[in-house]
Formats: C-alpha cells, structure tokens, sequence
C-alpha cells in the first residue's frame, strides 16, 4: 500500500458492468469520505473486449495510479490473467469463482465469490444484478457501510424506480454474502474518515471538469466535431448549455467548429471548441486567423498518442509542439495544461479571461488519462472566480477620431467592439491591417503590427504572474534536483517528491499551468537554485524540455514515455535514483521541509 | 429593433475604403444592390455582419458600413453561423467566390442548408479564381483553357442552384451583374426569409472570365406563374442549359435555426437553473443529506 | 556599384508592361553573357497599381537584390516619387518625360525619354510598342548588343508573328533614339564578358526552378490548390507533366491535394503538391498520416508573410516551426530549404529521393523572393543526377513468411511494397501497428514502432551528411564570427562575408540545406570554431535560433527582419558591425582566405 | 490482365484480420458482398486497392486480401483517386461511413463526381457515428436523440442518393445490409461502370441505430421498368419518403477520368518529348544559335 491508500483494479469483459462497479465504488468511496484517483482502459473493440477499471482511493487526495495493486478483483479469467502481474507480494485476488480459476501456483490470498451462483440464488440471473452483488461484496471488504452504499444506488438509479429495488437486493446479497462468508482483511481497510458535509467534496472526471469550468466561466457558445477522447465533452454540454441560454452545434468537421466559434467570440459569446491532436491539426490555419484578427477563443486538446490516428484510447502529452508553434508564421497564442482534474476547472476559468482579456486564441492542453478518470476534488468555490472582460472601447463622442480597431497600445490590448454598437463599425482583417483594420502591405505598419500582437504576450506574462496558482512549487526548500514538468505528470511527481524528501533527498518540482509564454523568470529561478533538472513527459521527443531549452536555455535530464500510459510513481523515483547516482548528489538526515 | 424615425439611406452603408476590384467586375453590382437592399430594409448598420472568405469577392466587408469579418479561404459560412448564434440580434450575411464557395468551402453548405441558420449566403460566380489571377473553378465550363488548365479542363461544371436544391436550402435564387436591381429585390427577400438563403449571382471577371456576353444571351426571367414552394418545378429551371434563370426559384418558410431553437429550450430555461444547479449536481452528498 | 554589378529598378503602373521589359532586360542580359537576379513587387490592386521590377546585372553569379539602386527607369509619376529614396548618391534617373517630372532638386543624373512623343512618331501607340522603346532604350544605354536583343524579342514572340514586326520596330527605334540622342554612361556599363555556349546557363524562376527539379526528378503526380505565391508551379507543370506522362489534378482544396499525393505515392508514383503557409496549415493532419504509414511525400511551401492571410505577396521565412513541428504527436519528416534558384533544382532532387528512401514526407521550404525572381543558374548537369530508389521487399519465395510492411529495422527502413506485387499485401495504417500493419495498443510493440520510425531519422542524417552539397561552409578558415543561416539569405550573407573579408574581419558563414534533421555535428563544430554567433533570418521570433538553441544547445545574437522583405546586404553588415564593436573582435591585416 | 487459367474463390480475398465489428453490424454483409463481387469478376488481389478514412466502416481495408489504406477522417475520396491515378491497372475502391462521406468527407464527393475519377465509392451508412459511439451524423433523422443531442437533432437529415444524383455522378445505386448479393450485384457493376461510381449501403449500427426494422418495413426494389439513364426518373425514386429503393437509380457511360486523359494527352507524349526537352528550353542561347 502508498500512504494510507489502497489501489483496487477490476477487469473483465466491456458490457460486463466493470465500469458501473468501478464507478459506483467510488462513489461509495467518496461518500464515505475518502479520496479516489481512477484509471480505465477502452478496448480496442468497438462492443466487447476487455476493461480494467482501477481505483486509487486514499485518506487525503490522491495524485497518481499508484503503482502496483492490492487488490484484484476478477471477473472473468482474463481479469485474472492480464492483471496478476502487477498485484504485488501481499496482494489479494478477490475472483468470481464461476467464471475464473485461479493459478495452483499462486501464493498470494484468494477470496473465492462464486458470483453467478449466489446471483441465481436470489433469481437475479442479469448482468446488472450480478454487478450489484458485486459492487455489494467488494463494499463489504473494503468496510464501507451499506447504508452510504444504498443511497449511491439510489442517487444513482432514482428515477429508474423499476431497475431499483432489483438493484438493491443484488447490492444487499452481496453485503451480506460477504459479511456470511468472507473474513474481514484488514489490509483491505483504511481507517476511517469524516465525511465532511455536503458539497464540500465532488467526484468528476477531467472532462466534466472541463465542461463545468467552461459554464462557470460564463461559455456561450459551443461547436464541436465528435473525437475520442474529447466527445464527452460536448455531450455533457449538449445537454446543459442551451438549457443556460448558450447554444451548441455538432459542426460538420473542426474547421467549421473554429470558424464557428471564431465568429460567435467576434459577435460577443464566450465561446469554445474542444477535440483531439488530429482535430486541432485541422485547426491550425484558424487559429492563425484568431491571432491575426485578434479574436478571443478557447481551445481544449484532450491529448490522445499519435501521430495521426495512432491509438486514441491512450494518453499522451504529445501536442505541446502543435499547441506553441502549429501555424503558419507567427501568430500570439496562450497555451495552459491543467494538472489534475480539479485544476481543470480552473484552467478553464483562466483560459476564457486570458482569450478575452488579450484578444488571442487559448488553447488548453489536457490528456487522454486525466480526462477520463474520476477523482475526488474539494469543491470549487463558485463565489470566488473572477471574470476578466474584454477592453471595449469607450462611448464614442462627437468628434472623436474614427474607430482604430487595431490601436497601437503600450500593452498590445486594443479596445474591441462588439457588433451591435452603433459607433465602432470595423472588419476583422486577416490580412496585415492598419489601425482601422484596412489591409496593408507598408513594412513599417508590419514591423509595428506584428510587434504590437506579441506584446500582448508579454503583458499577458506580467500580469498572470501576479495571479494566484498560475505555477506551483513544492518541495524541498533548497533542492539539489529540481524537477520541472506540466500537466498531469504533476500527481506522479508530487507523490515521488513526497517519498524523496523521506529518503532525506532534497528535491523540489516546478509545475507552470502556462506553457507560452512561460513564466520565465520563475522558472528560471527555479533552475538555478538546483543542481540539476529533471523534465519528465509523455512523448518521445522532449516537447517541453526543447522548449525550455529554447526559450530559458535550461538543460535538464530527460524522462519520456511514449506508450499510452501515464507515469507509475515508481518510474519517476527511478530516473531520480539513476541522477542521484550519477552526480553522486547528496543525501541528508531525514527531513520534512517543503510542502507536497 | 430601430428607433421608428430614422430613415436610412445607401450613403449610410458605404465606408470609406474604396473597392480594389478592376473598373467592370461584376461585384460592384452586388455591393450596390446591398447597400440598396439594406436601406430599404431600413437595418441600422451595427446590426448588420458580414463574413467572407478570400477571393476579389472576399473583400467586399470592408466597403461595407458595418461590422465584417474578412476570414480564410472557404469558411465564411461557419464563421457567418457562429457570428448568427453568437448574437441572434444580427442580420447576417456570407459573401464570397465560386471557388471559395463550391471548392475549398464546399463541405460547409449542405450542413448551414440543413441546419437552416438564418444568414443569407450571397455567391458572386464568376466561373474562376479571380484572386489568383485565373485558375478553374467549380464552375468553370468544360475544357476551359486558362494559365492551370492549357489543354482545358477536364472536369464537367457543377450547377450551384441544382445543388442547393437537392441539398433542401430553404430559399434559393439566382441574379445577374447586370441587373443590380433585382439582386437588391432578391437580397431583401433573403433577409426577410427565416433560415438559410442562397442567391446565386452570376458576376463576371472582366480581367479573366468576361460573362456579359453569356449573361445577356441566356438570361432570362423566371416565369411569373412558377410556383416557388414547388421544388421539383424549381429543379426543372435549374436543369435548362438553354437559360439562365434570374428569380427565386424556391422558398419554404419553416422556421429558420434560431426560432427552432427558441422553441426548443425556452421551456427548459429558468432563472433557478444555473451553472451552479450544474455543477453542485456532481457533489458527494452524505448519505443523510442524500 | 556593388563589385561589378548593376542594380536597375523599373517603376510603372502594372499592366504598363513593366514587367514584360524587366523580363526581356533579364533575358537580354543573359544572352549577352552576364548574371542576373530580379526582385520584384506585387501590386496590392487586383487590377492596376504601382508594379516594381529590379534587375542587378554582373559580371558573377549574383547573390541578393544588392543595396541600392544605380539607376531608376521611371514610366510614370510613382516610379520617380516611390524609388528614388533609394537611388545612390551617384545613380542616374532615365524617365519617361511625358509622364514624369523630376523634382528641381534632384542633383543626380537624369536621362529624360520622351517615350510618348517616340512611339506616337513611329505610329505605334499601343503599350506593347512603347515598352519596346523603352526595352531598346535602356538596352542601349547599358551596351547590350541589338542583335541579342532582337534574337530575345523573336523567341519570346517566335509563334506570333502577327505581333514581332511591330515590336521589333518598337525596339530598333529605342535602340536608334538613344544612339541619336543620349550620351553613353560610363557607369552603366558593365566590362564585356565572353557568352557561353548555348546551354550553359539558363535564365529562371525559383518556382520554375522547383517544377523543373520535379520533372528532373521523375514526377508523375502533382495535386495542388492554387495560391499565391505558389501557383504558376502548378501552372507551369500543367503544361509538362501531363505530355510527359504523368497526371496533374487541381484538387478542391490543399487537404484533398495532399491526401492524392499520398494515395498516389502509396499507388508508386513520385508525387509532390506546392502550397504556402495556409496550405500547409490545412494539410498538417496529413503530414501525420504520411509519416505514419511511411508513405513518401513532397510538399512545397513557398513561404510568404503570415500569419493568417497576412501579405500573400510578400516575402518571409516563418513556417520552419510548422514545418518541423505541425502536426498532432510526433511524426518524423525531412525539411529542406534551397538558398538560391540554382539550388531549388537541387533540393527537389534531394527531397524526392529523401522522401523515397526514408518514406517519410519531404518539407521544401522556399520564399516568395526566390520563388518569383529569375536568376541567372549555370545548367544543370542533368546526365549526373542520382535517383535513390525506395527500398522494396524482395521476390517472395514460397515459405516465406507473411510480409512485414512495418519491419523493425536496423536503419528503420522497412521495405515497401508496391501494389500490383502480388506477394506483399498490406493495409498502409494511421492507427499505431505491429510490423505486419495490424492495429495494435501493445505498450512494447508501440515504443519499437516510434523508435523504428524515428531511426529513420538518424539514417537520414548519417546517409545525407555524405551527400555533396547538404550543406556549405563560406567564408574565414578560423573565424571569430560565425553566421548560420538558411535558405535564400544565404545570398546576402555571401555577399556581406567577401566585404567583410575585405575589411579584415574573419567571419564565416554555415548553412544547412536540410533542416530536420539537423547536420548536428557539423554545425556544431562550426559554432564551436568561433567566437560569436549571428543567425539572420527572415521573421520575427527566431524560428532558426530557437531550433539550433534546443536542438544543438547553440546561442548566438539574432538578426530578425519581418517586413516581407529580403535582407540587403547593408543590414547584414550593420549587424556584423555591431557585434564586431560589442565583443571587441579583432580586425587583421585584409586578407582572401576562404571562399564565398 | 490475368492468366486465363485462375478462377478466384472468396477465400482469395479474406485477409487474416478479423473484423471487430459487433456481432449483427451490417457492415458484414458490405464485407462479404464485396469478397463475392471481387471473386465473380476474378479480379487479381494484388490489382485491387481499398481506402478508407476512420470509422467502424473504415476499418474495412483490413479485413480484406488486397492492398488497402486506412486514412484519417473524411480522406477516403482523395486517396483513392491518388491511388487510380498514380496506378491506373489498379481497381480502386473507397469506402466508409456516412460521418466520413457527408460531414467531415462532404467536400471531396462533388469534386469526385466532377472528375468521374474511376473509384467505386461504398457509403455504409448507419445513419450515427458508430465508432465514437453514437453521435448523429448528416443522415440521422430530424430530433433523434443521442448523448450529443439529448433533445433531439434539430438538423434535418440530408438524402446521399438525392445529392449524388444531384452532382451528376455518372453511376448510383443503392443496397441494404440485409441482402449481400444484392450489394455484390451493385459492386460488380459499379466496378465495370467507367468512370464514378457510388453505392449508399443502408446498413444497421446494432450498438446506437439500428436500422433493421426500417429497412424491412421500407425497402423496395427499383421498378424494373425504371430506365437508369433518365435523371429526373432516379430522382423521382430517391425523393419518395415511403419507399427505401434498392437497385440502380442511375447511370452514364461517359469516359471515365483515366480514359479522358488517354485522349487528351496522348497526341503530345512523344519519346522525343522529355523532362530535358522542358528544361532545355530556359537555357539563354547566345544569338547566332538562337
Ligand atoms: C487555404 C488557402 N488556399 C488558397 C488560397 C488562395 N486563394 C485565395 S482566393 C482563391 C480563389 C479565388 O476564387 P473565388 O473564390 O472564385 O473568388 P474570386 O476571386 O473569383 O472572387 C484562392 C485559391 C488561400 N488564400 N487560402
Ligand atoms: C479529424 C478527426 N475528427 C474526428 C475523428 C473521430 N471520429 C472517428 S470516426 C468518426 C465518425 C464515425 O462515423 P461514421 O463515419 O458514420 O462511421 P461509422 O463508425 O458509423 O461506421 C469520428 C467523428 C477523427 N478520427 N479524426
Ligand atoms: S480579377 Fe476579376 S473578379 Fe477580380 S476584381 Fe478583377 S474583374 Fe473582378
Ligand atoms: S458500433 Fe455499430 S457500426 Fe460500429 S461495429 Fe458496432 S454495430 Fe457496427
Ligand atoms: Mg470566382
Ligand atoms: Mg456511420
């Protein structure tokens, strides 16, 4: 077990229910309480095949998959076969006893569920059944109480008031299967917590996070091209933005879906399209247009492994290249990754106020594994969230000079008007323009122009670096090795950084949520405050470390992975092993200093 | 929508930047015929938005008195749709070439037609890229020699109003460069129309593609008895090789995109149901509370 | 004069047939054994507008537009009032007096031709008989032979006789008045040189240039979408490829264009599209497939000013970050910049043997500047061109076993098979895949698949490094500046170096035709032979700079020019000068070492 | 084109993919229809080329012995029109979904059709989109409700066979899942057809739309007596709301692409003709050899 938590991991055929078990008990789990971190895998069936369902749930909030499992719970043999490996040396195997049998060599416990039996025992022969009885004995081992495990259920099929009672008897049968004929191991159980009350704790996926940030922050409009892993995105939307006054339309590909939003963001809305590495390659001469036209819009990449098709099931964090640089020439866009799935919610917050507060596209990098796993998040204070608005220019007066859509500012920022005001009429130029948005060839307008557009980034570093969260830092206070890193690698790292400083190791992280413009001089504080730097990411090539090596000159040990599947912490902990080593770094007494 | 007194005139929507187009192309005709059509209609220009793409026909927002949008090359209906949705207050229009329209912009049509967004979709079809300097267009007649084509195309031309038609455009005509007038008549019915509309206008290029010719031999009136709900009938006009029609050639007033959506949500919008009633649904709530 | 060379600048309304004169001056100069380089602008009128034609004329090859002008032919108004800021101190003005006056205070030479009056004398009234006068005027006034120029009128108008006596009129009497009535200027007059014999030289676009090279190279598919500035490839190849066998599609759109060029190489066809900045931009989805399915590709992207529409007729080197980075994940691709209209010939070589030995899509970076003005290029030796074939299965023999289209290689080339071979079916693939093609997630299988994949970068770079003339080296042996630059400003800093050499000054100048994959070593050793380094290059924020500094670690001073035109030596200059005074480098005694 | 002697079976066209359809798509019954037609006409495997773009439609090519290419999204078209063309011995084939052929795919079909490029194009449409599990596509009908469209659609669903007919695509007919000869019948004749040829599979998605019960409540064979080169009959049939029409609606004998280039071209090719002669032509010739 890491600290205090549990990694439990379920597999068996897709359709068996193995993801509505996973999902009620972590329900269970955060209704009791506790904290959960899930991973899931997509077959590459399109009906049919296997599915592992993972929970990590914990006493505080949990940052990765963890490492290796405690408890296997088995649906079928292949849940046994392809999982046993990673179950460590004082796992349990919990096995449906009609469906699997279990290796004469294993050494390790088994827990026998003789899952169909007991299911037809009480007549509830469907799969849905069987799944509650499930749900029932694996909620009976971990010493959830029923009663919590009941109003899951019902909150859950409450308007289904036909499946319910069925459900429940499956959920009772197996409570009290299990209480009948299992022991209780008690390295099954945390210790207990105290819920707190209610709304205090939500349980979402990185999607939803996405899509509620966007409604906090006001989204009026929304287009989208159906994409793994990004479409649930949009069905989330589909059924609440119009119910709010916004509108929602399944464009006919990803250019229209920009090109739509593009226009809604000009004629006011708050507007937004989200997709996967291969939609926004279609986007990228768009984005080239919102940049030289100078209209906000917010873009959400839910990175999945390419190139190309490549396996859009699996995570990556593989389109920061694209994000900074896909485009032809030189257009000013903000690029943000949220870290977890509660800083989902607020990357979504900050992207719509810097779209409109600098006028450029914003384009917000999430990752297959972040979008789709549940995890327990302290509730988002909804009363705290500021609005940036856009600059519009003031009244117009008598006599005023005529609109300058394009002023030349210190800043960059130039007022802009929305349609419907009757005194600032302009057209949105994707030629170079003039002040007045008239297209021009003269160089000395372009230097000034395209000098005036980057500006806004500058202005936009300086201002967010005042903003609170916008980077974070944890660890030791004067740290040997400093990790840099960004976007969900953060949990793994945060995790590993919490047993180094255990080890006595001083090693600390830094994790900026804007990836361009990089908070530079944080950054590179950070970097010289180490003796050596650690960047680890979910691609081959070293997006984010070729980044900091261009932009900050900072050179840094290097860590990819490019299979699909996120960081073990235990990965992480090695590579840190391995500089160690090599630099001979020093190790102290053991020592708490820096928060994780 | 606007203060009862006012009375607007063409000089209210021209700006000030002056048309580059060559002395004689066809598009002037339709930048008259919409300042025309607008002052009739009476629209106060800030309510007024125009989305292009590019071609000599994409430049038309900035000789406009109103807000425009000169985007890239084949989107200006998704961006003309998003302008509509984003602010439904607005009259809005897309503008653009054949190449722009039926070529690199070609996957967007059928979808603003099925969708029926309320946005008039004028297409000045000169049968070339005039931009470019002279290359084929989807409409460009077989075997057509130019700079890109030395032995003459070999594709056959497409037909935008048969086109549109099957694609179910809810109001759908067709005018002519020479007849200004008409295309202001065609342009205000377009905007009055609920949901999408589509004018077709044939607009010579005198520097590559000279149609006056061809225009003042084949065009002619759509027949004062046809019937324009009746869109086999409208098939018909279009399928003649002989004429070029000039008229409406169909129009089916169901609601437009905007007024479906109305009906749709309206009973589902409430001032209780907020981001917050949302997102407070994902909260763990204790059993008791439960 | 810049060392034995001309620069003559034409200014006129367009359509006046300035244009026609710069070319057939070109053609004349070529003819009568001299070098040429034009430089010319695009009005922003559709129709109309102020049109500029410049030619520098030399003794050898010439290398840039030149600094300024020595002399400034005016047809109307706006060729005086726009150019003659730039004329030198001791240039001379030739106007057409019947549409120009020269202001008062002009102390330089001035030549008026009453250019009107002339062609009104003579009967021919027309534009195309006053540009004939103007043509022989100036033909005499810079020495060239008539007979050469009648021979240029008659094979540019060889076919249409109805027009060659009235031209050839028109020329005769240019010729006749300025022996009549103009002094001969001595500094208009270059040294007479020797002509070659027929096919030594030839007189081109870079455009034409790059649709040559293909043809050279074997192209028999070209799909393409027109714009500017890369259009008359497409026009010019509709012309040849079809009577040369091969097929030219113009496709409904870049995207449509690119995924036949695919189809079609994957069919066994060299194929190849040409486009700009908001072509590629739509097509980077594409370029992920390729690289992918390791399906050989050619794109060209003649770079203009950006971004978005930006200043379609304008100059820029700004899509290197696309090029190498644009698309979803990581997908290696081969990007190539030719630094001359010579070397455009050369580099379609190279990119369609590259793109068929490494299977991978071939990136040409050209320029607006190189790619409409005409150079004189010495012929190219067509008998010694190489073909690199694309590696493919051997014969299948019984028991074999099943054909491994995705074999993981030593080299990362796996052979490809073409279809019609009757023993290697496979399915080209966009999903990740094992070596037989075959979708696959498999975390091992993926790593070996984007390692083979990368390999083949690698091969590339040891392969190409062998090749002559990957990259040159110019300049001082043991420098204390070193310049790196690419693509057509290595003209400029050629140009700029044999001066400095002059002054004493040991710099040197490295530059790369392949971009990705770097010649990593060679240019690191050339970085670590000098004392400072400067990287010019045509756009804002250093796309070169930043990807020799994250790429190779290399820092060096940054010149930047962003105003859609192309350097003049002068800036290069002005910046070495800098740099010269900043770090105090030693100046030497003038020597010759080194080459430019 | 092949030694007399082979007579091909179906098995010489199964691959040893399996397909990962779920048990009961109606895209099994495109597959075994095509392993049928390809047997019939004895086509040698190694001449025959499938691409696709991305769908559970799209993942045809694999499951099929001959060369194949699985594309991105909406690319089918354009590759197999690179494919004909850069190999004209080949029979090429495209193939999808209707998410791939009219939404993300809709901009290439008219331009296919312009070229009546030699490519046999097989929609299976399911009227969702099958792989990112059940969004609606261009075809779902009007307020159909799916987790992206909770309320219902509010677009109204577009007809392929009217659109195709609508560009002039020189050859389209129409199968459904539930009768695979039939579908073999069409292939083998679109196959034989010069030039473009489409053919609209209705075909169940078991898992988001199942369409079985419509297609045996609707399907109809063509009338026999229908003539397949009259225009205005095809439409007539695909313009009728009650009957699903199976069969061929229409068909033009004009040359395909591959023959038209033959024709065009061939009086220019000429050994003497090379990519030397082109280049040798800038060369500057000194006077006397000019
Ligand atoms: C993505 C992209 N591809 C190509 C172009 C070049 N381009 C500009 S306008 C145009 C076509 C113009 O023809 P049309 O749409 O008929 O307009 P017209 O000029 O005839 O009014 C093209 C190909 C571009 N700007 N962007
Ligand atoms: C550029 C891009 N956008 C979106 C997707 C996601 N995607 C894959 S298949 C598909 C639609 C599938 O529907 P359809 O074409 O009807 O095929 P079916 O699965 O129903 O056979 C979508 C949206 C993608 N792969 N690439
Ligand atoms: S080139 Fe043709 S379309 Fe363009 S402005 Fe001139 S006449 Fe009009
Ligand atoms: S999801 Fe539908 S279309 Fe896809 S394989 Fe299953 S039944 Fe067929
Ligand atoms: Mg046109
Ligand atoms: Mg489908």
């Amino acid at each position: 077990m890491l600290e205090d938590s549990i990694v439990i991991r379920l597999g068996g055929e897709s359709g068996e229910g193995i993801v509505t078990i996973g999902d009620l008990l972590a329900r269970l789990a955060g209704a009791s309480g506790y904290w959960v971190y899930t991973l899931r895998s997509f077959p590459a069936e399109i009906l049919g095949g296997h599915v592992m369902f993972q929970l990590r749930i914990g006493m505080e909030t949990v940052r990765s998959v963890g490492d290796r499992i405690d408890a296997l719970v088995a649906l079928n043999q292949d849940g046994y076969d392809r999982h046993v490996d990673l179950l460590s040396a004082d796992g349990i195997i919990i096995y449906n006893s009609d469906a699997a049998t279990i290796s004469p060599d294993e050494t390790r416990r088994t827990l026998a569920v003789p899952l169909d039996k007991i299911a037809s025992d009480i007549g509830v022969g469907s799969r849905a059944g069987k799944n509650m009885i499930a749900f029932g004995v694996i909620g009976r081992l971990l010493g959830f109480p029923r009663d919590i495990a009941e109003s899951v259920v019902i909150r859950r099929l409450g308007k289904r008031k036909d499946l319910l009672e069925a459900n429940l008897l499956g959920l009772r049968t197996g409570y009290e299967w299990a209480a009948d004929n299992l022991p209780v191991v008690d390295d099954l159980r945390l210790p207990p917590t105290e819920p707190e009350g209610a709304c205090k704790r939500m349980l979402v996926t990185g999607n939803q996070a996405i899509a509620l940030g966007a409604l906090a922050a006001g989204l009026k409009f929304y287009s989208g091209y159906p994409i793994t892993p990004a479409t649930d995105i949009m069905e989330f939307l589909a059924g609440e933005l119009p119910r709010l006054g916004g509108t929602l339309i399944q464009a006919e590909d990803e250019i229209a879906a920009l090109a739509m939003c593009i226009g809604a963001s000009f004629s006011g809305a708050r507007a937004m399209t989200a997709t996967s590495g291969p939609g926004v390659a279609l986007m990228t001469e768009l984005l080239g247009l919102a940049s030289m036209t100078e209209v906000p819009v917010v873009v959400v990449d839910v990175q999945r492994s390419g190139p190309s098709t490549g396996m859009p099931t699996k995570t990556a964090q593989s389109d920061l290249w694209m994000a900074v640089h896909g485009a032809s020439d030189e257009g000013p866009r903000i690029v943000l990754a949220p870290t977890s799935v509660e800083d989902c919610f607020y990357q979504m917050i900050n992207a719509f106020n810097m779209a409109d507060r600098y006028q450029v596209p914003v384009i917000v990098l999430s990752e297959q594994a972040l979008a789709t796993r549940i995890e327990t998040v302290p509730a988002w204070p909804l009363d705290k969230l500021t609005r940036l608005e856009r600059v519009t220019p003031p009244p117009a007066q008598e006599g005023d000079e005529p609109y300058k859509r394009y002023k030349i500012t210190e800043n960059g920022i130039s007022p802009m008007a929305i349609p419907g005001d009757p005194m600032h009429y302009y057209t949105a130029e994707g030629l170079e323009h003039t002040e007045f948005g008239a297209p021009s060839y003269d160089p000395e307008n372009r230097r000034a122009m395209m000098e005036k557009r980057w500006r806004k980034m500058e202005t936009a570093y300086q201002e967010y670096r005042t903003w609170p969260m916008m980077f974070r830092r944890f660890g030791a206070e004067k740290p040997d090795l400093g990790i840099i890193c960004w976007g969900s690698v953060q949990g793994p790292v945060r995790e590993a950084l919490k047993r180094q400083l255990h080890k006595g190791r001083r090693v600390a992280a830094f994790v900026p949520k804007v990836l361009s413009p990089l908070p530079r001089d944080e950054i590179r504080e950070f970097a010289d405050s180490c003796k050596a730097i650690l960047i680890p990411e979910l691609n081959m090539r070293g997006q984010f470390a070729d980044l900091l090596k261009s932009e900050l000159g900072i050179d840094g040990y290097r860590l990819n992975k490019y299979e699909g599947i996120p960081f073990y912490t235990f990965e992480i902990e090695e590579r840190i092993d391995r500089i160690y080593e090599e630099l001979g770094l020093p190790e102290y007494e053991m020592e708490q200093e820096g928060a994780c | 929508m606007t203060t009862a007194t006012v009375r607007r005139r063409v000089s209210d929507y021209k700006s000030d930047v002056k048309p580059i187009w060559c002395p004689g192309c066809g598009n002037y005709a339709v930048l008259s015929a919409l300042y025309r059509a607008l002052a009739d209609l009476n629209i106060p220009p800030e309510k007024v938005a125009i989305a292009s793409g590019i071609g000599c026909s994409g430049r038309f927002p900035a000789f406009v008195r109103a807000y425009g949008f000169h985007g890239v090359h084949g989107r200006a209906l998704p961006l003309a749709t998003g302008i509509k949705l984003g602010n439904p207050e607005l009259t809005v229009f897309a503008v653009g070439g054949d190449g722009d329209a039926f070529s690199i912009g070609g996957g967007h049509i059928l979808h603003a037609a099925r969708r029926n967004v309320d946005v008039t979709y004028i297409v000045m079809d000169n049968r070339i890229y005039g931009l470019t300097k002279g290359q084929p267009s989807p409409t460009s007649a077989q075997d057509m020699r130019t700079k890109a084509s030395p032995y003459g195309t070999m594709e056959s031309p497409m037909n935008p109003v048969a086109t549109l038609l099957s694609y179910y455009a809810t109001f759908v005509a067709r005018g002519v460069s020479t007849d200004p007038r008409m295309i202001a008549e065609l342009i205000k019915r377009a905007v009055q129309h609920p949901g999408f509309s589509f004018i077709h206008v044939v607009s010579p290029c005198v520097s590559f593609n000279d149609l006056y010719d061809m225009i003042k031999r084949r065009q002619t009136p759509i027949p004062p008895d046809h019937d324009v709900t009746d869109h086999d009938a409208a098939m018909d006009l279009t399928l003649d090789r002989e004429h070029l029609y000039v008229g409406v050639f169909y129009q089916d007033d169901r609601p437009g995109y905007v007024e479906m959506l109305r009906r749709k949500f309206e009973p589902y919008i409430s001032p209780d149901y907020t981001a917050r009633t949302v997102i407070e649904r994902f909260c763990v709530t204790p059993p008791n509370e439960g």
